[in-house]
């Protein structure tokens, strides 16, 4: 059963130097409550690991320009400068993944894979370092699993089992990440009492959440 | 020619291209534009990488949804019979073939296929988002590209030179100019621009370029 | 947007010699009314990749009894004693694969990737002849994907467009074995208008179904 | 002792394993029955490998839903609070170490931790099903088994015969006669049956057996 707890409650989960996963595509199911608090607070040495990052004073955008983050691992910087700026002046590591690959990565991590085999990067530079395996003539390459010490996501609607649903195009990465990191704190619009939720409608079982906060519903 | 001529052109070549019943991913900017020129009668799936099926077009003012976005973050609308999902299962859906036709633009696209679209090393590294793996995923890669670059440079090369998309998956580029196919080592030309000679194309296209023995016009039309 | 045919229309189109994918777990989730008129017709030389072979005189058994398979890949044969006698006595080829693995490799085949690396079944005859990678001192087995010339799924409701719902377990396998055949067929309880299915509620997007028809219901 | 007994013993000892909170698969057979015997005030959660978490009691007679069963394909109910996922899902909770404990039986287990418990070769080959996958993947892996074959002999060897299930992976053995945990090349007696002595377990044990300095009485009253 998950805790429920405050923003800023939530947030003191995560240490300077924890690798982070944060849900969200742009400013789309990002968990901008937790982000909001985490870049105020003023965490340091993240290594973030997100689709994106987002725009400039905004969810993700928050804390790169906090200087909260050393690492990043994404498919996507061209929304926020700050980060391209700091990635250029030497300040920001990026890792640059392919989206598709991004998101098995970190399912491999939530589900005990070691990695798979993707098409995708082969004959670019995505594939400089990595091993190529050729099966029946096709030639892929080996990514290897992403876990996380925290995941920060977003859902629409928990129960307090911590069953999370999610709305329109606001799941994205959420499900994945929620699987694949040690402490899983999901920041939700509503939290209703169990037997609420429809056990054929759960999009992310309760047992994969550890905090419950209550954000800003985005739907009015 | 003004830009917003070429893009006009280009995507409304672009949408001849679609046929009923087609899943189709429409990158940011110019392959968006696509969408408004899809023939009466054609009923296409429009896929978000971001997560759903059955992308509808822009919501009234005020009826934005911040739960809604397309890939480049705008809201737009989701018709009947769409479908949500989490990144995962979209890739699954791109990655697995399950896109009929990609859409998208370049910095530059070559002769045998390969498509730079990404980067351009020192200078501005957006990322590859779902590029890499729409094009090697997709079961057609149409590229829309205007022909040059602002300074006039080809963008339609022998072999690209800045770092790759992917590798030999580019089917056709249409540009302000035409339509090209590709021929390993070879775009052939399908259809031309009415008021340009096959040598005026040529002497903007790096690529080896040889014209279809059914070269016609392009509509350029509205 | 999927052709609604009759049950014996729909099952014309498996060949024999045909590779065919099959949904449910034991009789759950299972397409019987495809599974009893393909035994019916008398199709002959079928790949069947399957979690099970159901029980003798139901489901996928009808298949086994009816001399229709020549190979299968499998978790489990335990529950139908005519797959082990079979098995035995040389008329059926079967493949094992733990349950895990089977689903992940036509996850795979669905999603465009060569493979996965699975700690599962290291040390065991489930390794025999396939690539071991190392990875952070952990052991792997590399997976590789599985596709099907044919799928035969079932699910509770669809809409026209072919999105379908699931009803409790009978989800199981169905909804990854149809993003992993040339042509997927989906058994259903019930066709509803384009409409009536919440786009969030959606488990298998129509794009995915080329055939719908209508079985009996379960749950009446 | 009879079967029936020695079933009621084993179930009810792994019973005490569980702690509030704990996700736990069950195997089939006499893992199931262990569900009957948790303690009051101890919430599990229960997880089917075919496709769901929160699998409550059986049904009431005419209650049973054929959309609804355990992986033994008997007809369950979810509890209020459950979740229905599809087998990939499944496995990724199995797998990814998202299973607190998982409860199974076997043919063999040995002083390693090496389970076999899926085949007898060219005699029973029922199939893995998803045993591999909950023995690599549970954070916990208890063994529920008779100490020795219907014919007496032992089941609790120094290394299996049988092919493996996995390797190195079993943390707790469960018999009618004791609890034994493992110590790679040992299984350490922890408790045992009140009516038989050590020497009488070892009888019966191929296993190298060392018995725990805190070695006490199992519980085997119902």
């Amino acid at each position: 059963m998950p805790k429920v707890l405050s923003v800023p409650e939530a947030v003191r989960q995560v240490m300077d130097g924890s690798t982070v996963m944060i849900g969200g595509f742009l400013s789309c199911g990002a968990p901008h409550e937790l982000l909001a608090e985490l870049a105020h607070r003023g965490v340091r040495n993240l290594t973030v690991i997100a689709n994106d990052t987002g725009v400039q004073g905004d969810g993700i955008g928050l804390l790169i320009s906090a200087d909260a983050v050393t690492n990043l691992i994404t498919s996507h910087i061209g929304t926020n400068p700050e980060t391209g700026r700091r990635m250029i002046a030497g300040q920001l590591n990026v890792e640059l993944v392919p989206q598709g690959t991004l998101v098995e990565r970190i399912r491999c991590g939530g589900a005990g894979l070691g990695g798979v085999l993707t098409p995708t990067g082969v004959g670019t530079i995505v594939a400089e370092g990595k091993e190529e395996i050729t099966l029946n003539g096709r030639t892929y390459l080996l990514e290897t699993a992403l876990r996380a010490d925290v995941a920060l996501i977003k859902a629409w609607k928990a129960d307090r089992r911590g069953n999370l649903v999610y709305r329109k195009s606001a799941r994205n990465f959420n499900p994945i990440m929620a699987m694949a990191a040690d402490l899983v704190i999901a920041e939700v619009e509503e939290i209703v009492e169990v037997g609420e939720i429809d056990p054929d409608q759960v999009v992310t079982p309760g047992i994969f959440i550890d905090v419950l906060t209550r954000g800003v519903k985005t739907d009015e | 020619m003004n830009d917003e001529l070429k893009r006009m052109i280009i995507a409304r070549r672009i949408a001849e291209e679609l046929s009923d019943g087609d899943v189709v991913n429409l990158g940011i900017g110019l392959p968006t534009m696509v969408a408004r020129y899809i023939p009466p009668g054609i009923n296409i799936i429009l896929q978000s990488e971001n997560g759903f099926l059955g992308l509808g077009p822009d919501p009234a003012p005020g009826e934005e949804d911040p739960d809604l976005v397309n890939a480049g973050g705008k809201p737009v609308t989701v018709l009947p019979g769409g479908a949500f999902f989490d990144s995962a299962d979209s890739f699954a859906i791109i990655r697995g073939g399950h896109v009929d036709v990609t859409i998208l633009g370049a910095l530059e696209v070559d002769s045998w296929g390969n498509l730079a679209s990404w980067m351009v090393p020192g200078k501005m590294v957006p990322g590859m988002g779902g590029a890499m793996d729409l094009v090697v995923g997709a079961k057609r890669v149409i590229v829309g590209t205007s022909h040059t670059t602002k300074n006039g440079e080809p963008k339609l090369l022998k072999e690209c030179r800045l770092p790759l998309t992917a590798v030999c998956e580019v089917d056709l580029v249409v540009t302000e100019l035409g339509v090209f196919s590709i021929k390993p080592g070879t775009m052939i030309l399908l259809e031309k621009h009415p008021n340009y000679t096959v040598d005026e194309i040529r002497a903007v296209t790096e690529a080896p370029l040889k014209v279809s023995p059914q070269l016609k016009d392009m509509v350029v039309q509205a």
